[in-house]
């Protein structure tokens, strides 16, 4: 297992919401984490989880209005990027910390060629000359596996195909050697064969530059195969914070066990899968406690009432569930009193 | 300790309740509200709807009445915008006007629209050559620059507002011919069009309860947006002698003979102009405000 | 993009002949007979007889059709009725001067339209925004006439500054093509600032952004130049609409242009002219139209992928 | 798993079934080239089985559903569905029989009509093949909510009312509502989320076994695919690379396509490690495929015959058909 001890990135109970004419929407409602150097990251969720609010909030990407970052801090080598300045935004972006989306396809600009795009990143953090610039791009676009890197370099987008457009993308973010790349559904859009090169080509520049990576994902598959830790995202909460591995051997979290269950597997076969019932609450009108209580087979009054924190259940592992915690015998104690079943 | 998940509640929970005609009507008017300016719009066209229709009663003189004792007279607290060159209360006249401007507006948007649907849909929902031809006559129809073609067509005709309402009737196919088929394209290709078609369902039905009613926003927004280039094009040929014949209180007819005296009377011209501008400024908002509440993209 | 071209010009023919058959259509439609109408009050059935042979209406219409295009592709549009001279000589008289009217609105329509659109969109709410927003919306309700007939008492009658009317000098032209770009104006620069507003939502903009670049950058950089793509097919269509424009605009201002000229002969039904004036002005907005074409496809070679 | 080949009935049969779509250039529009989405594959399906149809995206495995459903009129080929050819039907024809072929679409926001309620969209499709009386339809429509787990209440609501996997439900009810035979599944559960994904597959797996279904499932998900099917078919650019009983495409597969879209899939699986064949390249344009072996530019394992000819499609063991040049 590799150590990875020194700290990079970390997030204290981020919040960002949405105001529109339907109410307030709280897309992340608090969560933390650190990012270790050279470390891979993945967040999970399903949609409406909040794991790509979060991605932007972290670049302070979040279109506003209706967006707004209500609170938490987000500290990047010690300092908190949410007291910078739009300028020092910018240096930032694109240099130290670096993003790619899920839409190879719409995430270039039409009307500039490949390299120019990248290009135009070296030339803005690292004032290099055109020429010299260009060189790069192209430079970047091989280590990317783009073959004919020179004539590739000159195309526009819609003379690519999705997994070279990835690759473009990919060669953009790190031509400035980031220290965190925040990678949005990289592979979402592309096919299996694809994703498997792109996911490869990511893991390899990453051990090449030592870049650490937060994966934006909705896949149990490509965090197993990618991710060193994984948090799991609920309804714009944290619900699980544990090692990658861990969570596959030993999920705790209701509703990482559910999702788990309803994963078709490939290895087995399965008459039926276990599924979670119902579906995720609306944005705008959340439960009142823990917000998975509705879905969850095992809740409690309690689980109704209040909201349970983020806590240690072991060494590398953070679970929010009120079954972890000291109140649950209470709580079962009561109802065995009631005489609840 | 790995707990079993077992499910509590196969049932599955509906998310809103009540009734969603009303909802949906509901929903629209309130993002229509929000927006005052088109509102302001639609209460423009409204007051000129109800002047339309109580003209007589709210008309303090006969539109028609020549008085060339007191032609040429500025507004007084008689005639509050003052006569014309015959003597003619200006505000009877424009207020007579606004029936014959919104008569010419509906009936030629109607007309155009209704060539245009029945073209833009059997072209975008048959495809293949069938659209081909029909495309190639709308853009034959669409080379003719601006109101020319209405202006052939008058010069054939002769000059009414008849033909006036003809001419911008067939101005307008080709506009509406677009839109209907790019909607119907784009309809087309949803997949509950092939779900139904997968049922069994005639083209007809397709076209007509499946089609036509997910097309119907952008084509209620480009009616409206074109009564309003239909009102200006129909006072313009008017303005030129094309439209309305005298004495009949059409606007563009009445700019056309305040021309004469702009040195000596300039407030003949300047009363149709605003009459004009503000009933077609409130179609032009109207329709901008209905684009935005209609706009797919607005929605969540 | 060469077979693109001449893919292009061939397309336009189908459309000019579709062009001309529509005005000779409309003319077919004409009540009562062009021959007893030239041959005057009196005439006898012999001379009427004689003028509809020499005319060749006495032959099946769609030999007129052909003999039609076959003569006004070699420029003879036949004869104005009021002054005996040929259409194409009276009607070269005044066209340069309606397409210097043209060209000069559509310069305003442009330069005014795209400035006030993108001044729009980048301060969105601002109170330049919205007044440049109320002044378009004027200015597409604004009859032209009318906008002309109120520029003349304001600028010409009380201030002085230009001519009432007339045609020759910089100053003549003023008026004139503030009334028939003002139109076009509002709506280029309407449809600049949405789709402005449009292209700020495409994720690479958002790629932009994450790359670092300054507000400016990105939205004239990334921003503009996507923007505009849509814009170039509005300012083509805006010829158009200005080309028939010129119709009012030159009876506002007494100019002795085309569209002066078809509107008098439709007064006089001197047909000819109207025919020959209606489809020089549209054979000139189908090219134009071409020209647009090639410019936006050469703007926008994503087209390709359809 | 026990019945052999010929215990059992074919329902569908598919024959040498291509699908051209014409581009369009040139001067005057023509016709310069086509897209072969579906170039000469045949295949059949028994009664009561669940075939899956796996592949990446331009392979033709969606095309092929939809020239089955007669909603694209096909190049050649013959479809024989209950003894007729679907192909030579007349239109009147084709409307009837499309009672028992019915599909299932992918996108559950464009799939149902935002301005019809649940009620009338079955009631239409009730009304359109007349399956059961008037009188009986709105019980009808509320047995069929039932059937796929909606309260009664749903028929008076619109679509935009409910979650993306309830109008997949809205849209199975639909297809159940004229009993048909088949039901194509077309990406049926590639938009929703894992969890509603576990719920609308255990719903489909009921669902057959209640009404005997026949289902031709396509998805490019192999995780779904192995948990619903009962035979999977490969398909890579137009062509079928493997077909083959569940058990034998997952544990034994042949061709090296299906080899490499295995082992491409991130498993969560911490038990099972894989040896990963890493494709290079991306798939082919299907517009000029390259010619012999369609897989020859991407295989990991190419000979020189693959470039030059097309492998057939041939039993390789018992049930288990491949085309490729390495396995005969």
């Amino acid at each position: 297992m590799k150590q990875f001890n020194e700290t990079i990135l970390e997030v204290k109970n981020l919040q960002t919401h949405f105001f529109t004419d339907e109410g307030t929407s709280k897309a992340v409602d608090g969560i933390s984490f650190t990012l270790n150097k050279g470390e891979t990251l993945g967040i999970v969720g399903e949609s409406g989880s909040g794991k790509s609010i979060t991605s932007l909030s972290l670049l302070r990407l979040i279109p506003s209005p209706p967006g707004k970052i209500a609170g938490g801090s987000i500290l990047f080598k010690g300092e908190d990027l949410l007291a910078k300045t739009e300028k020092q935004m910018r240096s930032i972006r694109g240099n130290e910390i670096s993003m790619i989306f899920q839409e190879p396809m719409t995430s270039l600009n039409p009307v500039y060629s490949a390299g120019e795009q990248i290009a135009e990143a070296i030339r803005l953090h690292q004032k290099l000359g055109k020429k010299e610039a260009w060189a790069k791009a192209v430079d970047m676009l091989r280590l990317v596996g783009i073959p004919s890197p020179e004539k590739r370099a000159k195309q526009e987008p819609h003379e690519l195909s999705g997994g070279m457009r990835q690759r473009v993308m990919i060669a953009m973010a790190l031509a400035c050697h980031p220290e965190v790349l925040i990678a949005d559904e990289p592979t979402t859009a592309l096919d299996v064969t694809i994703q498997a090169q792109i996911l490869e080509l990511i893991k390899t520049l990453q051990k090449d530059f030592g870049t650490a990576v937060i994966l934006i994902t909705h896949d149990l598959g490509v965090v197993y195969e990618t991710c060193d830790r994984v948090a799991v995202m609920y309804a714009g909460k944290m619900v699980e914070y544990t090692l990658a591995k861990e969570i596959f051997t030993n999920p705790k979290h209701p509703y990482t066990i559910g999702l788990l269950n309803s994963l078709p597997r490939l290895d087995l076969d399965q008459e039926e899968l276990t599924t979670i019932p119902g579906t995720v609450p609306s944005p705008y009108d959340m439960p009142k406690g823990c917000s998975f209580a509705p879905r969850c087979a095992h809740a409690k009054p309690i689980c109704e009432q209040a909201v349970p924190d983020l806590e240690s259940v072991g060494p590398d592992t953070e679970v929010s569930c009120w079954m972890y915690t000291p109140q649950w015998d209470k709580e079962y104690e009561a109802e065995e009193k009631v005489g609840v079943q | 300790m790995k707990p079993e998940v077992v499910i509590k509640n196969p049932g599955l929970k509906l998310n809103k309740k009540k009734s969603t005609k009303l909802q949906n009507w509901k929903a629209f008017y309130k993002k229509f509200k929000r927006n005052k300016l088109a509102l302001v719009g639609g209460y423009i066209v409204l007051f000129y709807i109800l002047l339309a229709i109580f003209a007589p009663l709210v008309s303090p003189h006969d539109p028609y009445e020549i008085d060339l004792v007191n032609k040429l007279q500025t507004p007084t607290m008689e005639h509050w915008m003052g006569t014309d060159d015959k003597g003619r209360d200006i505000l009877s006249r424009l207020l007579y006007g606004t029936r014959l401007s919104l008569t010419v507006g509906f009936v030629s948007v109607f007309f155009g629209a209704f060539i245009g649907i029945l073209l833009g849909l059997t072209a975008g929902y048959y495809g293949k050559w069938i659209d081909t031809i029909i495309m190639r006559i709308v853009d034959v129809l669409l080379a003719f620059p601006g109101i020319l073609l209405a202006l052939a067509i008058i010069s054939a005709l002769g000059p009414s507002l008849i033909n006036v309402m003809v001419a911008v009737g067939v101005f307008s196919i080709p506009m509406f011919a677009r839109i209907v088929r790019g909607s119907t394209l784009s309809v087309r290709k949803l997949e509950y069009i092939d779900a139904v078609r997968a049922l069994g369902a005639t083209d007809f039905t397709i076209i007509v309860k499946h089609i036509f009613p997910n097309i119907l926003s952008p084509v209620i927004v480009q009616a409206t947006l074109r009564l309003a280039t239909a009102i200006l094009s129909a006072a313009g040929l008017s303005f030129l002698g094309l439209g309305a014949q005298p004495p009949s209180p059409e606007w563009g007819a009445m700019l056309s003979s305040g021309r004469d005296y702009l040195f000596s009377a300039p407030h003949i011209a300047l009363f149709p102009g605003i009459a004009i501008s503000t009933l077609v400024l409130g179609f032009n908002i109207f329709g901008d405000g209905l684009r935005d509440a209609l706009d797919p993209r607005m929605k969540k | 993009m060469f077979v693109f071209i001449v893919r292009r010009i061939l397309q336009t023919i189908p459309v000019l002949l579709g062009v001309s058959l529509v005005v000779f259509l409309i003319m077919q439609m004409v009540p009562g007979d062009p021959a007893t109408l030239l041959a005057g009050e009196g005439a006898t059935k012999e001379t009427i007889a004689m003028i509809r042979h020499q005319l060749g209406l006495d032959r099946p219409i769609l030999y007129q059709y052909v003999d039609y295009v076959i003569h006004a592709v070699q420029g003879d549009f036949g004869q104005s009725l009021r002054s005996s001279r040929p259409v194409l000589d009276e009607i070269m008289v005044r066209l340069p001067i309606t397409l210097e009217l043209a060209l000069a609105s559509i310069f305003i329509t442009v330069v005014l339209g795209m400035v006030a659109g993108i001044i729009s969109a980048t301060r969105q709410y601002s109170a330049a925004d919205i007044s440049i927003m109320i002044v378009a919306l004027l200015g597409i309700s604004l009859p032209s006439f009318w906008l002309g007939l109120m520029l003349i008492y304001f600028f010409s009658v009380n201030l002085q500054w230009f001519p009432v009317s007339g045609w020759g000098t910089i100053s003549h032209m003023i008026l004139p093509a503030i009334t028939l770009g003002a139109g076009g104006a509002a709506i280029v620069a309407r449809m600049t600032r949405s789709s402005m507003l449009e292209v700020v939502r495409q994720d690479y903009i958002r790629t932009a952004k994450a790359k670092g670049l300054k507000e400016h950058v990105i939205i004239y950089k990334h921003g503009l130049k996507n923007a505009l793509i849509p814009v170039i097919t509005v300012v083509g269509l805006q010829f158009g609409a200005l080309l028939g424009g010129t119709v009012l605009t030159e009876s506002v201002f007494a100019i002795n242009g085309l569209g002066r000229l078809i509107v008098d002969a439709i007064r006089t039904r001197d047909l000819p002219m109207v025919q020959g004036g209606v489809l020089i002005a549209s054979v000139i907005f189908v090219f134009m139209n071409l020209a647009v074409d090639i410019l936006y496809r050469y703007f926008n070679k994503r087209i390709d992928l359809n | 798993m026990g019945a052999t080949v010929e215990d059992k009935k074919v329902l569908l049969k598919v024959d040498q079934l291509k699908q051209y779509f014409p581009i369009k250039g040139g001067f005057f529009g023509r016709t310069v080239n086509h897209v072969k989405a579906v170039d000469d594959i045949s295949f059949h399906i028994y009664q009561g089985e669940t075939l899956s149809i796996v592949g990446e995206s331009g392979c033709g495995k969606s095309t092929t559903g939809r020239a089955i459903l007669r909603l694209d009129q096909p190049t050649s080929g013959q479809i024989h569905f209950q003894g007729k050819d679907l192909l030579s039907l007349g239109k009147k024809e084709m409307r009837s029989t499309r009672k028992d072929l019915q599909v299932i679409f992918q996108d559950p926001f464009a799939s149902l009509n935002p301005r019809q309620t649940i009620g009338q969209i079955l009631g239409e499709a009730l009304s359109i093949q007349n399956v059961v009386p008037k009188e009986q339809r709105r019980s009808r429509i509320e047995e069929l909510l039932g059937h796929v787990g909606l309260r009664p209440e749903s028929m008076e609501r619109h679509p935009h009312e409910f979650s993306g996997g309830q109008r997949q439900r809205i849209g199975i009810a639909r297809a159940l509502a004229v009993d048909p035979k088949l039901i194509i599944c077309d990406e049926a559960v590639s938009a929703l989320d894992v969890s509603i994904q576990a719920q609308v597959l255990n719903l489909l797996k009921k669902l057959q076994r209640q009404f005997e279904l026949t289902f031709l499932f396509i998805s490019h998900d192999l995780g779904v695919v192995r948990h619903i099917s009962d035979r999977v078919m490969v398909m890579y650019l137009g062509k079928i690379v493997e077909i083959a009983d569940k058990k034998s495409i997952f544990e034994q597969p042949q061709h090296p396509y299906t080899r490499a879209l295995l082992s491409a899939i991130p498993v969560p699986n911490p038990v099972q490690e894989r040896e990963r064949i890493l494709l290079t390249g991306d798939v082919p344009s299907p517009i000029d495929p390259p010619i012999g072996c369609r897989f020859h530019t991407r295989c990991p394992f190419v000979m020189d015959i693959c470039k030059t000819k097309a492998p057939e499609l041939k039993l390789s063991t018992q049930n288990h058909q491949v085309a490729c040049h390495i396995v005969s």
